[in-house]
C-alpha cells in the first residue's frame, strides 16, 4: 500500500476536529485531576480513620484498574443507577478520576519530601499548625511538584484515544472513521502517531524546563 | 435463565489471555528497559541517540496508536504478527521505555561514591555495574518496576480493541450475549484489581527479600 | 492459482473476520463461532478441504483494513456488497440478503420512517455501527457527521436508545429483531424495513489478489444453494434463501 | 528555673532517657557533655517540645510544660498551652534547618511578626540589630543556600533570638562545620554567653569551649546523669570511671581539653 | 616514587591546582594539611584517577600515569593502562564507601576476586587476616549497614589493602567519625604505618597524628604547597604566615597540635 499525499490532504480537515477535542479534554481532565488529586490527599492524610481508610482503597482501586473499563463502567453502567453522561463529560470523569490518583501521590511527595528539619525549625519558631503550612511547607513542596504533576497531564494526553470506545469524536476516533470510510488505515494511523510524537517532544522539553526551573530548591 | 456459569468460563478465558499478555509484556518490557536504560549511560554516543530515540519515541507516542500501527500497518510494509505478538510487542516496548528511565535513574541514584570506590578497586566499567551499582539499583528500581507492571496490566484492556480475547474483551462479549452490562464489567473491574494487588504484593515481598541486610542504607 | 487454498488446506483452518452480531454472526457462551455467515463458510472450506475456520471478533471498520493487512483469510460478516467495498475487496456471490431497521423509543416519538426523517430533524441523533452500511446511509442521507454517532457494538446502541443518548440506532433487520429478543424490553419498538434504504446482500469478502479462492468458494456455494444445503443452514436464522439466489454479485457491486 | 523531674523516654522498646531529674538555675550556663547516643540530643528536643514524654514532668519558670492544671487536675498539655510554653524557649539545630525559600532576614523575621504580630518594620529593625550582632548584617538578602556551613549557623542563632526567650538550646551547634568556620560560631556564642542573661543549655563536643563557657557541666551516659560539677572538677578530676575513659578518649582523639 | 610534575586542574574556570609539582619517595609517610578548599582532596582522587587532569605530568615508579608512550610518543592513556597502573594505588575515602549490598567479607574479597581471578577460598583466607589486622575478623559477616562508623572504616582500610597496593592514599579517613571512634581508626593506621613498607599519603585535619605519623608534612593552600617540611619544623617554627595563621586558628578550635 503507498502513501497517498492528496488523501493526506482530504483527510487532514477532518483529524484537526479530532484534535480540537483531544485537547479540550485532557485540559478538562487536568483540571479534574488536580482538584480530586488534592481531594485524595487531604483525605488520606486525615485523622478520621474511617475515611483516610476509605479514600486510600478507593485511590487503590482506580489506579489498579485499567481506564478504559472505568469508561465504559461511567458511561454505560451508571445509566442503570441514573446517572445519564453526554459522552465528552464522561470522558473527562473518568480521565480526572484515574489521574487524580495519580496527581494525590505527588501531593503527598511533595509533603514528605519536606526535611523533618524544616517542621520542627517552625516549632522552634512557635508557629502555628496553620502558619508552619502556609509559609514554611506548601512553598516549598509546591514547586516540585509541578514537573511531576505536569508529567501526568501529558500521559493523560495519551491516553485519550480511549474516549474513542465512549463514542467521543476525538483524534484516534476521527482517525477510525476515516480509514472506515476510504479503508485506508496506513495514513490517518500514521498522522494520529506523528501527531502525538509532536506534541510529545514539545512537552519533552517544557518538562525539561520546568525541571530546571521549579525540580529542586537548593538548600 | 442467562448461562453464568458458562460466561463466567469465558471471562477466566480472558483473565488468562490478560496474565498472559501481563507477563510476556512484561519480560520484553524488563528486556528493554535495561538494553535502553544501561545504553542511555553508555560512553557511545551512537548507544546513547539509539536509545534515546527508542525511549522518546515509545514514550512519546500513545500505545493507543502504537498497537494499532502494530495491528494494521506493520503487515502493510511485509511484518506479519499474530494479534498476541502485536499485543505483546506494542506492550513490551512501550512500558519498556518508561522503565528503561527507571533502570537510568536508579543507576543514577547510586552515589558517585560508589563508582569511585570500583575504580579505587580496579574492577572495570562492567565489574563494576554487574557486581556492585546494579545489585543497589535493583533495589531502588523494584518498587516503580512494580507501579510499570501494573500500568502495564492496565494497558493489556487496549488489546480488546485489536480483537484479542482478553478480559474486556470477553467482557464485552458476555454483554453481547447477555444484553447485562453491569455484571461483566463489575467482574473484570474486580479482577484487574486482585491481578494489580497480586503484582504489588508480590514485588513488595521480593523488595523485603532483597533488602534484608540493608536496613537504613538505601531507600 | 490456487496457491491461497493449498496454503489453507495444509495449515487446516482458515482465519475469519466476524463481528458477533447475531444472527450474523455469533459467539456462544462456551465460545464457539456460530450465526449465519460462519456457519456457510465453515461448510464451504469443509468442501473445500480446509477442515475449520478461526474467527475473531473485529469492529465493522477494521474488517477491510485487517483483511488487506492480512490478519484475516476471509471476511464473514454480514458485511453489505456496495460498490465501494467491491472495489476493496473481492466478495463471493451472494450469501445473506436483508433490509435496515431502526431501533427507536416505544411509539417512535420522533416519526423516523427513513434515514431522511432523521436528517430532517436537526435535533436527532442516530447511532451506527462505525464502517457499517447503516452510518453511510445516514450519510449519504444527508445527517451531519457530528450527529452520527459512532456505536461499537449491538448492545452499546441498544444500551443508548434505552438511555436516551440516541434517538436511534440502526442495523440490519434481523440483527434488531434479536437485540430487541435479548433486551426483552417494552420500551422499545423496531421501525423495519428503512424506506428507501435498498434490500442489501453480503457476501465472503477476500483480499484482492485471492480471487482464485474466492471462485472456488463461488463453485461450493452455487452448488449448495442448488441442493437446497444452503437453505437449510441460513433459514433457521431467518434469512431468505431465496433473497440470495435472486441476485448477483455484479448486480450488487454495479448498484449505485 | 527549669525542673526536671524523673522523666522517661522510650523510641520504641528502646528506653533512652530512664527517670532522668535534673535543675537549671536562672542565667545558668550548662554544658551537656557524653558519648554518642546518650541522650543529649533527646533531652534538648524534649525541653522544646519536639518529643513527648512517656513519664515525670518538667516546670519551667514554675509552670508545668507537658501538664496543665484545670481545676486543680493535672491535664495533658494542649496545644495552647504549648504555644505559650514555646515562647520562653529557643533552639539551635546542629543542622541550622533555616527556611530554605526565605532570605536571610525573612528567616529572622518571619516568625515575630506571625507568633507576636511585630510590624515589619519593627522587625527588621530588630533582625538586622541581631544579624549584626552574629556578623551577619552584610549577608542578610542573601538566600541560605548562598551561605557557608558557619554564616549558615550565625543566622540560625539570630532567628531564635529574635523571639526572645528566656532558654536558649543549642545543640552540637558546630558539629557539622568545618573546623575553620567552627571558630566564627564559636565566637557568637561567646559573646552572646556575655551579653545576655539568658539560661543556656549547650551540647558540644569541643571540650575546650565547654570547660571555658559553662557555669555547670552535666556528663551523660546511657539515659542518665553520670557526673556533675564544675567545669574544672569534671575535666581535671573526674570521678567516674567512665567520666574518665570518655575524656581519655577525647583527648587521643586529638582534642584539647 | 611518585613524581608529580607541574600538574593543572580546573573545575569550570575555577582553577584547583595550578603547576602543582611534588615527590614522594618509596615507602615515605606523607600528611597533607591546609585549609578547606586548598586541593588536598583533588590531588588525591588525581593520583588514584578519579579526576583527569588538564596539564602536566604524573609518574609513578617511573612509569607515566596518564600518558602511555607508543612508538617514542607520548599518548593519553587508555582504560587498559590505567588499569594496569591503579594496581599499584589504593584509596581510603572520608565517607568509606562500603557496598552497602554485600557483607564486610564480600566487601574484602570483591576486588581480589574480580581484578586478579584469586579463587574464593585464598581470598577469604587472605581477607580474614587484614579484618584481624583492623580488629574486624568477629564482624566479617555482619552487613555495613550493622557497623559502627569507625568499624566500617576499618573494613574500608582492609578491603583496600586486600589489592596490595604499593601506594595508600587516605582522604581524612577520622573526619566522617564521632570524637569517640576516631581512636579505632587511627590505632590502625599506626600499625599499618609501623608495620608495611607502603608508601602513605593522607590528608587529615588530626594535627597531632600528623604531627606523629608523618616523615614530612606538605602544607597546601588555595592548590599550591606553600610550605613543606618534618612534622616538628611545621608544627612548632611554621616560616609561613599563612601556615602560622592555619595553626593558630585549628588550635583555637580546641585541637591539640
Ligand atoms: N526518633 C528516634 N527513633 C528511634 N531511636 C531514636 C530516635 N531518636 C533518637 N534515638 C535513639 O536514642 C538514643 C539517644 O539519642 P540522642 O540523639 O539523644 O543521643 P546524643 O546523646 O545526642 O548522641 P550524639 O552525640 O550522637 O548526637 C540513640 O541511641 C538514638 O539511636
Ligand atoms: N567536582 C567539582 N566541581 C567543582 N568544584 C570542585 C569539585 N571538586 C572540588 N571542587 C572545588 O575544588 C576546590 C578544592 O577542593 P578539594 O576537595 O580538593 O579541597 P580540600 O583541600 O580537600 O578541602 P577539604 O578540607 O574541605 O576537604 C574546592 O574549592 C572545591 O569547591
Ligand atoms: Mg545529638
Ligand atoms: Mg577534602
Amino acid at each position: 500500500m503507498e502513501w497517498d499525499w492528496d488523501f493526506v490532504r482530504q483527510i487532514l480537515p477532518t483529524l484537526i476536529q479530532g484534535v480540537k477535542i483531544t485537547i479540550l479534554a485532557t485540559l478538562l481532565g487536568s483540571v479534574l485531576a488536580a482538584i480530586v488529586g488534592l481531594g485524595i490527599a487531604l483525605a488520606r492524610r486525615s485523622p478520621n480513620k474511617a475515611l483516610s481508610r476509605t479514600v486510600g482503597w478507593a485511590a487503590e482501586f482506580i489506579r489498579g484498574t485499567p481506564l478504559l473499563v472505568q469508561l465504559y463502567f461511567i458511561f454505560y453502567v451508571l445509566p442503570d443507577v441514573g446517572i445519564l453522561l453526554p459522552p465528552l463529560v464522561a470522558g473527562v470523569i473518568g480521565l480526572g478520576l484515574h489521574y487524580g490518583t495519580y496527581t494525590a501521590e505527588v501531593y503527598r511527595a511533595g509533603i514528605d519530601n519536606v526535611p523533618r528539619g524544616q517542621w520542627e525549625a517552625a516549632k522552634a519558631c512557635n508557629l502555628s499548625g496553620r502558619q508552619t503550612w502556609t509559609h514554611i511547607i506548601i512553598p516549598q513542596a509546591i514547586p516540585p511538584m509541578i514537573p511531576a504533576l505536569a508529567n501526568y497531564f501529558i500521559a493523560m494526553f495519551k491516553e485519550t484515544p480511549l474516549l474513542s470506545a465512549i463514542t467521543v469524536l476525538e483524534l484516534m476516533n476521527q482517525a477510525k472513521s476515516v480509514a472506515n470510510t476510504y479503508y485506508r488505515y496506513i495514513e490517518p494511523i500514521t498522522l494520529v502517531g506523528a501527531f502525538f510524537l509532536a506534541i510529545s517532544l514539545c512537552s519533552v522539553i517544557l518538562l525539561r524546563w520546568l525541571e530546571r526551573r521549579y525540580g529542586k530548591i537548593e538548600r | 435463565m442467562t448461562q453464568w456459569s458458562g460466561y463466567l468460563g469465558l471471562i477466566l478465558q480472558g483473565a488468562l489471555v490478560t496474565i498472559e499478555l501481563t507477563l510476556m509484556g512484561s519480560v520484553l518490557a524488563l528486556v528493554m528497559a535495561f538494553l535502553a536504560g544501561l545504553g542511555r549511560l553508555s560512553r557511545f554516543f551512537a548507544l546513547r541517540a539509539l536509545a534515546t530515540a527508542y525511549i522518546e519515541f515509545f514514550r512519546g507516542t500513545s500505545i493507543f496508536v502504537q498497537l494499532f500501527f502494530a495491528y494494521f500497518v506493520l503487515p502493510l510494509v511485509g511484518f506479519e504478527l499474530t494479534p498476541l505478538q502485536a499485543g505483546v510487542l506494542a506492550l513490551g516496548l512501550n512500558v519498556g521505555a518508561y522503565a528503561a528511565e527507571v533502570v537510568r535513574g536508579a543507576v543514577q541514584s547510586i552515589g558517585r561514591e560508589q563508582h569511585e570506590a570500583c575504580i579505587a578497586l580496579n574492577l572495570g566499567r562492567w565489574q563494576g555495574l554487574r557486581h556492585v551499582i546494579l545489585p543497589q539499583a535493583f533495589l531502588v528500581m523494584l518498587p516503580t518496576f512494580g507501579n510499570n507492571a501494573i500500568e502495564l496490566l492496565k494497558a493489556t484492556s487496549v488489546v480488546s480493541l485489536i480483537s484479542l480475547a482478553d478480559l474486556t474483551f470477553q467482557a464485552q462479549v458476555v454483554r453481547a450475549q447477555t444484553g447485562n452490562t453491569m455484571v461483566p464489567f463489575t467482574t473484570i473491574l474486580i479482577i484487574y484489581f486482585i491481578l494489580a494487588l497480586l503484582i504489588s504484593w508480590g514485588v513488595r515481598s521480593l523488595e523485603r527479600r532483597m533488602a534484608r541486610g540493608l536496613d537504613g542504607v538505601r531507600v | 492459482d490456487d496457491s491461497k487454498l493449498d496454503q489453507l488446506k495444509s495449515q487446516g483452518f482458515a482465519r475469519v473476520a466476524i463481528a458477533n452480531e447475531p444472527p450474523y454472526t455469533a459467539v456462544a457462551a462456551d465460545g464457539k463461532v456460530s450465526g449465519a455467515a460462519p456457519d456457510v463458510a465453515r461448510e464451504i472450506f469443509k468442501r473445500l478441504g480446509v477442515g475449520d475456520i478461526v474467527a475473531s471478533i473485529s469492529e465493522y471498520g477494521a474488517m477491510i483494513p485487517g483483511l488487506q493487512a492480512g490478519r484475516f483469510d476471509v471476511v464473514t460478516a454480514g458485511l453489505f456488497m456496495k460498490p465501494e467495498r467491491c472495489a476493496a475487496v473481492a466478495y463471493s456471490e451472494p450469501v445473506l440478503c436483508d433490509a435496515e431497521a431502526m431501533l427507536v423509543k416505544k411509539g417512535n416519538p420522533k416519526g423516523f420512517k427513513s434515514y431522511e426523517d432523521v436528517a430532517k430533524d436537526t435535533s436527532a441523533t442516530i447511532g451506527a455501527p462505525g464502517g457499517g452500511t447503516e452510518e453511510k446511509l445516514a450519510l449519504n442521507a444527508g445527517v451531519p457527521r457530528e450527529r452520527v454517532i459512532v456505536v461499537p457494538d449491538g448492545q452499546s446502541g441498544l444500551k443508548m436508545v434505552q438511555d436516551g443518548r440516541i434517538d436511534a440506532y440502526s442495523l440490519p433487520v434481523l440483527s434488531i429483531n434479536d437485540l430487541m429478543k435479548k433486551a426483552n424490553d417494552p420500551s422499545l419498538e423496531v421501525i423495519a424495513p428503512v424506506q428507501g434504504a435498498p434490500v442489501y446482500c453480503d457476501g465472503a469478502a477476500f483480499k484482492k489478489g485471492d480471487e482464485a479462492l474466492r471462485d472456488a468458494f463461488d463453485v461450493e456455494l452455487a452448488k449448495m444453494k442448488k441442493s437446497g444445503e444452503f437453505a437449510k443452514i441460513i433459514e433457521p436464522y431467518g434469512f431468505s434463501a431465496a433473497a440470495a439466489v435472486s441476485t448477483t454479485r455484479d448486480k450488487l457491486c454495479a448498484a449505485k | 528555673m527549669i525542673k526536671v523531674d524523673a522523666i522517661s523516654k522510650s523510641f520504641g522498646t528502646f528506653k533512652v532517657l530512664d527517670g532522668l531529674s535534673m535543675q537549671v538555675m536562672p542565667r545558668e550556663k550548662l554544658a551537656l557533655i557524653g558519648p554518642s547516643g546518650s541522650g543529649k540530643t533527646t533531652i534538648l528536643r524534649i525541653l522544646m517540645t519536639l518529643e513527648r514524654i512517656d513519664g515525670g514532668h518538667i516546670q519551667i519558670e514554675g509552670e508545668q510544660l507537658y501538664h496543665m492544671e484545670r481545676n486543680g487536675q493535672l491535664l495533658p498539655a494542649d496545644e495552647r498551652h504549648l504555644t505559650r510554653m514555646r515562647q520562653k524557649i529557643g533552639m539551635v539545630f546542629q543542622l541550622f534547618n533555616l527556611f530554605p525559600h526565605k532570605s536571610v532576614i525573612d528567616n529572622v523575621t518571619l516568625a515575630p511578626m506571625l507568633t507576636k504580630g511585630t510590624p515589619r518594620a519593627a522587625a527588621e529593625k530588630r533582625a538586622m540589630e541581631l544579624l549584626d550582632m552574629v556578623g551577619m548584617a552584610d549577608k542578610a538578602k542573601a538566600m541560605p543556600a548562598q551561605l557557608s556551613g558557619g554564616q549558615k549557623q550565625r543566622v540560625a542563632i539570630a532567628r531564635a533570638l529574635a523571639l526572645q526567650p528566656k532558654i536558649m538550646l543549642f545543640d552540637e551547634v558546630t558539629s557539622a562545620l568545618d573546623p575553620e568556620l567552627v571558630e566564627e560560631v564559636l565566637n557568637v556564642l561567646w559573646r552572646l554567653c556575655a551579653e545576655t542573661d539568658m539560661t543556656m543549655l549547650l551540647v558540644t563536643h569541643e571540650m575546650g569551649f565547654a570547660h571555658d563557657f559553662a557555669d555547670r557541666v552535666l556528663f551523660f551516659d546511657r539515659g542518665r546523669i553520670v557526673e556533675e560539677g564544675k567545669p574544672d572538677e569534671i575535666f581535671r578530676n573526674p570521678k567516674q570511671e567512665r567520666t574518665q575513659g570518655f575524656l581519655k578518649k577525647i583527648i587521643a582523639a586529638g582534642h584539647r581539653v
